[in-house]
């Protein structure tokens, strides 16, 4: 659907259905229910759902645009009404913050198009790849430049994160799961479109995925908040995409992690919104000892992280293995290592969020009379962990709809035989063998472990651990596990990797900023005499300069 | 017939296992100067921890944790197959591949930490800090050599990468295989990386809140996840194996070296152990893949 | 007979105020507000009749006379004038008992003569004329702008007269060169002639009426003033200043320029001047605490965006400025008469009261206002914005396309501070009464906002043919001089 | 019931009467292994243990005995009282030897344990270990040699094999005679203050 706006022939705006914003879309459609769904346990006001609405309505805009001015339009209004959502809950400097570096990509993104635009005259995304070799070297560079501060700010790519995690920390919990699962993905959209419309960028996106992906997932080790944790978190998978992104043949595995991290972030940010909700506290140091009142949420909260670390037999491992066989196929072998160890790295944050919520011994008296978080939570949380372990049994299920958006973006089709198994050029797994071996195996040892003679006791008082002959009581610091990779810090390469360099990297462009201001201020002073020596001055010499 | 097959596996891994370790007690007595425990110490133990009255457990994810961490165990060997030629004894292997055995070797050992975390005892949990921290650390060189390899035999098929060595991978890549071997010491639990379970640190770490029939389960995995990580070294860096006596020799010749490793080194910190892993050999391994792939 | 009604109505009214104020209590504004509609209905109407650009004489003698000519380019900007005025009206009506000047009568002689004089300047064809114009709209702009006789207005009133008289010095000897050279005070005359004469001399005329008008049209470095003056005059003048006011001018020493310098001689010049005008006032704002200073900052910033887009000088980018100009004024009206609602207690906002103020009503019109100024797609904003910084990237200005961007990132700052303060969380102790009728203002401010920005179509054709009539120098010659 | 020194009396005398010999296969195969493997609890409490390190290393290799050390009580068969026992060190003796599983053994070394020694006139040690704890080896001497301790070891070993080491069936028995008596020496809130009598366990997972 083609159509002129402004009264102006040359612009010419595109709304198109294509298999890539359908794929988006029904990612948008599944956060919104699920999130709909927990909204009925927080007093919000109506403004709150008004904005909501023009929220998804501008992400719908971006998805289903063909072109990048409404496209653009789309992000500004996405970027705006985020703003005004965000407004809810976020302090004064973490909303300042957001809008930003909001605004920052979205400027950024504004020069883009226009660049694109300048050669071509056309913003349509089938012009994209002419308009863009048409430009010279130079403003080619400049135009993936701005294209990518763009996208990377909303990504949160590691140097440009630094309002995200706070914007995750402070945000209603209602809104968190949207942020993390959605907002950023329209970052992704951004990216995959900018590769498959226009140029690879290959070096840098390696680079930058890799640096995201491995010191945000040391930054989340160290968080003791649980929303920054998982804030850490987005930003070190979405990493993986961005790395995946810089092969040729890696769009079939960003797209499959793209669906696995949305579901993942959803089940679980879902989840610590119903742990809030219930005991009212949001640190590491401040819960615990959660597994017997809430059962039903550990289990989430537990095939949540085992995506999260992309271990088999989830879905986690399905896209993992996708994205490693991507690159093993580019030959990025060293980049290769790079994201399997940050990957084996993410272990220490999954458990520490499972230890400090569930595990481990309660650190408030409160926290031994919560029950169980409402059916409103739990309901998405069945849904969403249903789809990850079907993922997981049936990897190849949603091959054949990648393949359908890759043969639209004309790239390389995914093998597919059965939906049990994924195939790649340099292995393949069996889900379903995998799932049904694991299960097998659990039930059998597990029987056989129950028919033993011996008596499993269980002491009544959770104080009964043996603790070097001393007796701990409710004093005893015995929950401490949520500080977990503190002690990583005294590893010399791991403590450069986590220093807040982005914060003292922008804390000091803002105070330069201030300074070049008060400077600049002298001039509207009030001081006529100065000024119109200034003035006089000023104009002299532009005016000699000009007519040379 | 599959059935069997995995039967069969599982029995060797079983025996293997127990035999491998109690020769494990038995060298180190000797480098101790000590005559040590009969052979079949380890299954005696194993047993005697069986056939307890009473055991503790701390709730359904405590129960659960050392089952899966033995399912896990089992997993990672029914994945690995014994000989890399012939039809028998392949296992599960053609369904998997090596980016599977890799994440399903730690697959129960954070099975278990979960246990460990419901058990409520912080030395426990102390354990598996130290373990995770050093995990990715370990892993780290252990990667970079298993990317190398796949990258040059062209597959992620263990049996493929086992076929594919004319001469051995260990004396082609010599570098790669000292990187691996390192992380092997580690993932073998020997010193010097041997900060996880150090009983007069962490009062025996993870293992701390586990007793009776919890501990014997932990044993008997233990035992059989050896023999498996044995088997994997085998085929990635020594030829693979053919047939049960080549494979026990490889996989013991391969086990005597750790033991005498880890007979003969103190332990490191954690922070020196992921200080050390994060630099010398994962800058060997780096060396050897760029070697290997240099084209 | 009907353009020469836009400026004699006002000035009679203006004149006829002390009568009409002796009429009744209300009388005054009320009538004001009959006078401000009917100019409305009466450019509405030309608007509708409106084919093609009329000229009207009121012959004096033979060289001298006035000449008005209605463009399609004029009709726009008095149809923005007598709207701005007759929001301004009707405002005054409605919130008039807070806000009651001590000399109300006198007020609205100013302010009609500030209109007539604004709407002179934009249908004038005389450059005397103009000059003449030039001065009413100063001395009843700096009266305004000293009215409420505190010190700081005072000092701005002060301020004002002496940079308005600098300027219409430089103004006035610029026009003797002229007449010198070129023995005509016609536009049309001089710009057939322009092209002729000597270098020198084109390039001390274009200088001295870059000066003259460079203080009004408050680009840098001659723009010191504004800040000081806007700090000082209440926000409803303010309003006007920079509605209505500051419009004129550029778009007088646009008309001029383009009639004079057909060619764009001192374009990139000019360009990069509003481009350095625009980066200085916004970082220069950056810091602002007060919020008049902090408007007149934007505004600064705001001005020297359509003084770029004006200097562009092809039809896309007048297009463009159009926009920015209707944009800027519905926006900008729209926040000084927010803060003169919000200013009944106390003049000179402090920036911190914003999280005391409990009015929603007003935080989201200037929401909406801030939002547009700031190029927000939805709003008209935007759509300026857009068509100027397309317009430099199909011409290949990427500095000054980066330039633009970059002020209007910086310009993002202090507004969504602002915008922080506005949505701070606590509780809020004083309570802002707005009455039905401010608020009809407001919401029919803000919804032209939203609705020109989301349907840019309805006026884009009406704009581009204004673009072009203003562009088109030899048409302009031909109408006045004859082929 | 008989209270007092009948009491007493009777609990003491009371494995040397029972007729525990009569195992049946499985209880005598499960008595084997036992026997053949013994995790002893790396605690010591007294002076004695300083005769522990050479016990378990290479001098004397306890291990080739099937003997080992474990560090959590919840690994360990046998727990040593090494020694002269301290009301301060008894608190954590009873404590320990309550976490440990069953079946479990105490092993007491030297004359302290038996009736205090040197100790005797201490204002802050026990006399009798029985009375506290049930004991079901004495290694005497002050103190046993690591010969002594490892001819100990096989003693209890013997027993295990046989079935007469119960000590622990005899500390449930007669907890409320046990208990008596630790807290006359600890004060009523001996520890465990909780729940540690295994009668309040909850059965199953």
């Amino acid at each position: 659907m083609e159509f002129s706006l402004y009264g102006l022939s040359d612009i010419v705006l595109s709304l198109k259905v294509t298999a890539l914003a359908n794929f988006f879309a029904l990612l948008i459609v599944l956060s919104t229910l699920t999130v709909l769904f927990i909204a009925p346990n927080y007093r919000l006001k109506r403004s709150f759902y008004l904005l909501f609405t023009l929220l998804v309505a501008s992400l719908f805009l971006i998805v289903y645009a063909h072109d990048y001015l409404l496209f653009f339009i789309g992000w500004e209004v996405m970027s705006i009404s985020t703003y005004f959502l965000l407004s809810f809950t976020l302090s004064k400097e973490a909303l300042h913050k957001y809008i930003l570096f909001a605004m920052a990509s979205a400027l950024s993104l504004f020069v883009a198009i226009l660049l694109l635009y300048s050669t071509q005259h056309s913003f349509l995304y089938e012009d994209a790849k002419q308009s863009y070799l048409a430009m010279s070297d130079g403003v080619q560079q400049l135009f993936t430049l701005f294209m990518l501060i763009a996208i990377f700010i909303k990504l949160g790519t590691i140097g440009f994160h630094y309002w995200l995690v706070d914007a995750y920390e402070e945000s209603h919990n209602l809104f968190t799961p949207f942020l993390s699962a959605m907002l950023s993905k329209m970052g992704l959209y951004a990216l995959i479109l900018f590769v498959a419309n226009i140029t690879q960028a290959t070096y840098v996106l390696a680079v930058m995925g890799l640096l995201t992906t491995i010191i945000a997932t040391f930054k989340a080790i160290e968080q003791e908040s649980i929303k920054r944790l998982l804030a850490y978190s987005s930003i070190a998978q979405l990493g993986y995409i961005v790395t995946v992104l810089s092969v040729a043949d890696g769009m079939g595995g960003a797209l499959y992690h793209a669906l696995i991290h949305t579901l993942v972030k959803l089940l679980l940010f879902i989840n610590i919104a119903g742990v809030i909700y219930v005991t009212q506290k949001e640190k590491l140091s401040d819960l615990g000892g959660l597994i017997y009142k809430l059962p039903q949420s550990f289990v989430f909260l537990l095939i949540g992280i085992i995506v999260l670390a992309g271990m088999p037999p989830l879905g986690g491992f399905a896209s993992k293995f996708m994205i490693y066989t991507a690159l093993l196929d580019a030959k990025y072998l060293l980049l290769l290592a790079g994201v399997m160890f940050s990957s084996a790295s993410a272990f220490i944050y999954v458990y520490k969020l499972i230890y400090g919520i569930y595990l481990g011994h309660p650190t408030h008296k409160n926290l031994e009379e919560v029950k169980e978080v409402p059916w409103t939570f739990l309901a998405p949380q069945y849904l969403l962990a249903s789809l990850l372990v079907i993922i997981g049994t049936f990897p190849g299920l949603v091959i054949p709809y990648i393949n359908r958006i890759l043969g639209e973006l004309n790239l390389t089709l995914l093998s597919f035989e059965t939906i049990q198994t994924l195939i790649t050029s340099y292995a393949q797994y069996n889900g379903f063998v995998v799932m049904g071996a694991f299960g097998g195996i659990f039930v059998l040892v597990l029987m056989m472990f129950m028919l033993l003679r011996s008596k499993a006791k269980k002491p009544k008082n959770r104080f009964d651990i043996a603790y070097c002959a001393e007796e701990p009581n409710e004093a005893t610091h015995l929950h401490y596990g949520y500080s977990m990779g503190q002690e990583l810090k005294r590893v010399g390469l791991i403590h450069l990797i986590a220093k807040n360099s982005s914060k003292y990297f922008y804390d000091f462009l803002a105070k330069q900023m201030q300074y070049f201001s008060e400077v600049v201020r002298k001039i509207y002073s009030g001081n006529l005499l100065l000024n119109f020596n200034i003035a006089v001055l000023f104009l002299i010499i532009l005016l000699l300069w000009s007519l040379k | 017939m599959i059935l069997f097959d995995l039967l069969f596996m599982l029995l060797v891994a079983y025996i293997t296992g127990f035999l491998y370790y109690g020769l494990y007690r038995n060298i180190t007595a000797r480098f101790q100067r000590r005559l040590g425990p009969p052979v079949w110490q380890s299954f005696l133990d194993s047993i005697k921890f069986f056939s307890k009255e009473e055991s503790i457990s701390h709730g359904w994810m405590f129960y659960l944790g050392p089952v899966i961490m033995m399912s896990g165990a089992i997993m990672t060997l029914f994945f690995i197959p014994l000989f890399h030629t012939g039809e028998s004894f392949k296992g599960l292997s053609s369904y998997g591949n090596l980016f599977l055995v890799l994440y399903l070797l730690v697959l129960g050992a954070l099975g278990n930490a979960l246990a460990v975390g419901a058990s409520g005892n912080p030395f426990g949990v102390m354990g598996v800090t130290r373990g995770l921290s050093r995990l990715f650390a370990l892993e780290l060189p252990f990667y970079i050599s298993v990317i190398a390899l796949i990258s040059v035999s062209g597959s992620a098929d263990i049996v493929c990468i086992a076929a594919s060595q004319t001469e051995w991978n260990a004396f082609a890549y010599p570098l790669l295989f000292i990187a691996a071997l390192f992380s092997f010491v580690g993932m073998m639990g020997q010193a010097p990386f041997d900060v996880v379970g150090a009983p007069v640190e962490v009062y025996s770490g993870p293992a701390s809140e586990f007793s009776g029939k919890f501990l014997a389960l932990l044993m008997s995995q233990s035992a059989i996840f050896t023999f498996a990580k044995l088997v994997l070294m085998v085929h990635l860096f020594l030829g693979g194996a053919s047939g049960f006596v080549e494979l026990l020799a490889k996989s013991f010749g391969l086990f005597l070296f750790v033991i005498a490793f880890g007979a003969m080194y103190g332990r490191f910190k954690t922070p020196q152990s992921i200080d050390f892993l994060l630099k010398v050999p994962t800058s060997i391994a780096i060396v050897g893949l760029i070697l290997a792939t240099w084209s | 007979m009907s353009s020469t009604l836009f400026i004699a109505l006002p000035l009679l009214f203006g004149f006829a105020t002390p009568l009409l104020s002796r009429l009744g209590k209300n009388a005054l504004a009320y009538t004001s507000v009959l006078m401000q509609l009917s100019l409305l209905g009466l450019a509405l109407s030309l608007l509708l009749a409106h084919s093609s650009t009329t000229v009207e004489l009121i012959s004096i003698a033979a060289p001298l006379g006035i000449s008005f000519v209605l463009s399609t380019a004029s009709l726009l900007m008095v149809l923005l004038f007598t709207l701005l005025m007759t929001l301004f009206s009707l405002y005054y009506l409605f919130q008039r008992r807070a806000n009651a000047y001590a000399n109300e009568s006198k007020f609205f002689t100013l302010l009609n003569m500030l209109l007539a004089a604004s709407i002179g300047l934009v249908l004038s064809s005389d450059i005397f004329n103009i000059y003449v114009f030039f001065e009413i709209a100063g001395i009843s702009a700096y009266i305004l702008s000293a009215y409420s006789k505190t010190a700081l207005a005072l000092e701005s009133g002060l301020k004002y007269l002496l940079t308005g008289a600098v300027a219409s010095i430089f103004l006035l000897f610029a026009i003797v060169l002229i007449y010198l050279h070129v023995g005509s005070l016609n536009l049309a005359v001089i710009a057939e002639q322009f092209q002729l004469l000597p270098y020198n001399v084109k390039l001390l005329i274009s200088l001295l009426l870059l000066i003259g008008f460079g203080f009004k049209v408050e680009v840098f470095p001659l723009n010191f003033w504004v800040t000081d003056v806007y700090q000082g005059s209440t926000s409803l003048v303010n309003a006007l200043f920079s509605g209505i006011v500051v419009k004129a001018y550029l778009f007088v020493f646009f008309h001029i320029l383009y009639l004079f310098l057909p060619q764009g001689e001192f374009t990139l010049f000019l360009l990069y001047l509003g481009g350095v005008s625009m980066l200085v006032a916004e970082v220069a704002g950056l810091r602002q605490t007060n919020l008049k200073r902090l408007f007149a900052y934007s505004s600064l910033g705001q001005v020297a965006l359509i003084f770029v887009a004006f200097a562009m000088q092809n039809i896309q980018a007048v297009q463009a400025a159009f926009f920015i100009v209707i944009a800027h004024s519905l926006a900008k009206f729209m926040l000084f008469l927010a803060l003169a609602s919000l200013e009944k207690t106390e003049q000179n906002m402090h920036i911190d009261r914003l999280k005391q103020i409990d009015s929603p009503f007003l935080m989201v019109m200037m929401f909406l206002a801030m939002l547009s100024l700031l190029g927000i797609p939805l709003f008209v904003g935007f759509v300026g914005k857009f068509l100027l910084l397309k317009s430099l990237a199909v011409e290949g200005m990427l500095t000054l396309l980066v330039m633009v961007v970059v002020a209007s990132f910086i310009e993002a700052i202090y507004y969504f501070k602002l915008m922080g303060y506005m949505l701070h969380k606590g509780t809020r102790s004083e309570k802002v009464e707005v009455s039905l009728g401010e608020k009809m203002i407001f919401v029919s401010l803000g919804l032209s906002l939203l609705l020109l920005g989301v349907f840019p179509m309805s006026i884009a054709g009406f704009l581009q043919n204004a673009a072009e009539v203003l562009l088109d120098q030899t048409a302009y010659i031909t109408l006045l001089v004859g082929g | 019931m008989e209270t007092g020194f009948l009491q007493e009396q009777k609990v003491l005398e009371g494995d040397l009467n029972s007729e525990n010999s009569h195992q049946n296969s499985v209880d005598f195969l499960m008595n084997w292994f036992r026997k053949q493997s013994i995790f002893v609890l790396a605690y010591g409490t007294g002076c004695g243990a300083i005769e522990m390190p050479p016990t378990f290393t290479s001098r004397y290799d306890a291990e080739r005995l099937g003997i080992r050390g474990a560090a959590t009580p919840r690994q360990a068969d046998v727990i040593i009282v090494s020694g002269y026992c301290s009301y301060k060190t008894l608190r954590r003796i009873i404590r320990t030897y309550e976490q440990m599983s069953n079946p479990k053994y105490l092993l007491a070394l030297g004359s302290c344990t038996v009736n205090g020694g040197m100790y005797w006139d201490s204002y802050n040690t026990i006399k009798k270990l029985e009375d506290y704890l049930p004991v079901d080896m004495y290694v005497n001497g002050c103190m046993p040699r690591p010969e002594s301790i490892l001819e100990g070891f096989i003693a209890l070993q013997k027993e295990i094999g046989e079935g007469k080491a119960s000590s622990w069936q005899k500390y449930e028995e007669n907890y409320e005679f046990y208990r008596k008596n630790q807290e006359a020496v600890l004060g009523k809130k001996v520890e465990p203050s909780y729940e540690a009598d295994w009668y309040l366990y909850e059965g199953g997972l």
